[in-house]
């Protein structure tokens, strides 16, 4: 942390968030030196990496394959209908350098996968998991233990979000907090993991788990994220609309991130979650 | 009383009425409201106690509970649900707001009042 | 409502929406057939108009009369670094007709004011309080009661943020839910009504606060939002941070909407509320 | 035993052993808790019941906790917490998250476990 490299500029830019109790110049300085990773420029991803620019991060890593489409644009709101055909990266990019030139943007446009994971997300202080499938939730968060970084994980479906931080370093005599293999040790059912084109998603859905998912990775880097492990559920259309978990430690015998650990190394995620999913674009959805 | 009963056995309306009894309200969701007739929370009775091998009887528990409901609310697809004497790999059991992990699990007493969530893993974005 | 006027286009952009249990056409079609006005293109404002554009809101309204400065970038993430100097309404209005260039979007350039309000209001369905100061938030509620129109409220300051929809239809038995001023009969000390300069924001918090109303506008506008009167309140920085209050009904004596409402229309918002508020940005914050 | 009894006669560390106690949560949010050595939260207990004028008591209700709080907690400025016997308007008052309108206001007498939270309006945006 060196507090003097903040410039006037970032002053007069973060002024209304560097008075605020418990953040101040420390923090500030702790985001413009932090560094967040943005798996999925989708629904999640859009708002996370609207207020990760914001706030300052220093460097924001953007990882997607896909191409904007017109289907995308009822919830991914950083893509604009003059980007549709383009890489998603590149839009998501593109939009967040107009807010904050400041930050360092780093594109990768490639799905991420087993041979590729640990490379890609090795630089970052903290991955966010803005992902859309079983298979990738499952290699982000092993590649997250295996990283000893913490992994915000995001999820929506229909009117319905969750969040939680994985792997979150607890403090000295506490080690690590739970690993999504902890909490789920089997995948879904591919009956009922159905994908946004299936089971329908609102947008402002994603929007409130992806701006929550920001916060979150803010919290850690400037040390202001209680170490408790936790889940909150998001249910758009109930009346007491949140729900707040307190979750189980890590499990000792986690294959993921217990003391035997890192059993899983040449897994197959695809066939461990069932199989690809059906194509529902090509299917005309 | 052998737990392969048939089902309606257990439910509410069969409770007599001086056996102390043990109100609840169950929810589900990420998708397992579906296999629920598509309804998110449900109130149901129990026993207090309840029939455990030969003749002998247990404070009613959580395993008793998943099979209660496989028994009597579920409404299709029961291998979605359940998996031998617990609920299926992915499904997150909550007692009162907590993970059932921190509560016992399986082996948590029911008590008045008690709400047990059911939810399942959401993977979209 | 007239669902045949949906193009291919709408059913290939909303599709994701229109499967929603609840929603289908008949809700896509109400959002495509109304009108949202946005008080203030701020912190809340921006993504509340994010959301709106993006779900399809047809007719979206948006009032404000400041420019963009840099200090409103780490919030406000419509606006983009080139717009510094310009009116937040232009700005606004550039950004979510990008996003959707189907959503007509009217600009308001002006500080809503007793003598305005009414003629700026009156033609939206749905009346969102995304401003920044006690007098505005009294003269909304006023306005809404007297024009019969839901307003949905959201505030933020330092880590928190509060969410409540006055003045909400419930139904032909129970009339309207209560007004701003049922809860808040006078104003808050002015010691503690400190402005956004003062005690400092939280980008991510105006966010999730900001979503929340556009998800609610969208509720109500589908009809299917829980009647009951209720508040939510966010404390980013608690390991619980929502919570989800009962509210009391809409209060007999009230003046604004009581049974002998409609007593202060000759109010001077502005010394009601204490008097006008220094000029933070003059004092060089 | 006079309301005007010097502060600390009511305070936790003052009843005596077999008197029945009230533990309660107390919050505060909005920027009322500045007022309160800048803590939102806080665990105090009242006794059950207390001094309601000539000589009578009353149980513990929530104007009585006002008045303790302003007595006891309250670190600067008290027109800005209360105004009377009651609140500031400005301030809402929660009953384990009911607006205290629905539970009787001021009447409302205090339970073991109750959470009261106090709210002033947020304006910025
Ligand atoms: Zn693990
Ligand atoms: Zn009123």
């Amino acid at each position: 942390m060196e507090p003097a490299k903040l410039k006037l500029e970032d002053y007069r830019r973060y002024g209304r968030q560097m008075i605020l109790p418990g953040l101040g110049l420390p923090g500030q300085s702790k985001l413009l030196n932090a560094s967040v990773v943005v798996v999925g420029a989708g629904g999640l991803g859009c708002p996370a990496l609207q207020y990760l620019a914001a706030s300052g991060v220093g460097r924001i890593g953007i990882v997607d394959h896909d191409i904007v489409e017109l289907s995308n644009l009822q919830r991914q709101v950083l893509h604009l209908e003059e980007n549709i055909g383009k890489s998603k990266v590149f839009s998501a990019a593109e939009a967040i350098k107009k807010l904050n030139s400041t930050c360092r943007v780093d594109t990768h446009v490639c799905a991420i996968e087993a041979a590729n994971a640990i490379s890609v997300l090795s630089t970052y202080d903290v991955i966010l998991d803005c992902s859309d499938n079983p298979p990738t939730r499952y290699l982000l968060s092993d590649t997250a233990v295996k990283l000893g970084k913490p992994l915000v994980s995001g999820a929506a479906q229909m009117f319905d979000g969750q969040l939680c931080t994985y792997n979150l370093d607890m403090g000295p005599d506490l080690g690590r907090g739970p690993c999504y293999r902890c909490l789920f040790p089997q995948p879904p059912a591919p009956e009922l993991a159905g994908s946004c084109e299936e089971t329908g998603i609102f947008g402002a859905v994603t929007g409130v788990v992806g701006t929550l998912q920001a916060m979150e990775a803010v919290k850690i880097i400037v040390g202001m994220r209680d170490p408790g492990p936790s889940m909150l559920l998001y249910s758009a259309m109930e009346l007491s609309p949140f729900r707040n978990i307190k979750l189980r430690s890590r499990k000792r015998d986690c294959p993921a991130c217990g003391i035997q650990g890192g059993r899983i190394s040449d897994l197959d995620y695809v066939t461990f979650c069932g199989g690809p999913r059906p194509n529902w674009e090509e299917r005309g959805l | 009383m052998p737990d392969s009963q048939p089902d309606s056995s257990h439910s509410d309306s069969n409770l007599s009425q001086n056996e102390p009894k043990i109100p609840l309200r169950v929810e589900f969701s990420g998708g397992l409201e579906l296999l629920f007739s598509n309804q998110r929370s449900h109130r149901i009775t129990l026993p207090s106690t309840v029939p455990h091998g030969d003749g002998t009887t247990k404070p009613t528990d959580i395993t008793y509970l998943i099979d209660w409901l496989r028994r009597n609310l579920l409404k299709e697809r029961a291998e979605l649900f359940t998996d031998g004497a617990t609920v299926r790999p992915g499904i997150l059991v909550l007692v009162n707001d907590s993970d059932w992990e921190l509560e016992g699990e399986g082996d948590y007493q029911l008590r008045p009042g008690d709400e047990i969530v059911f939810i399942s893993t959401l993977h979209g974005g």
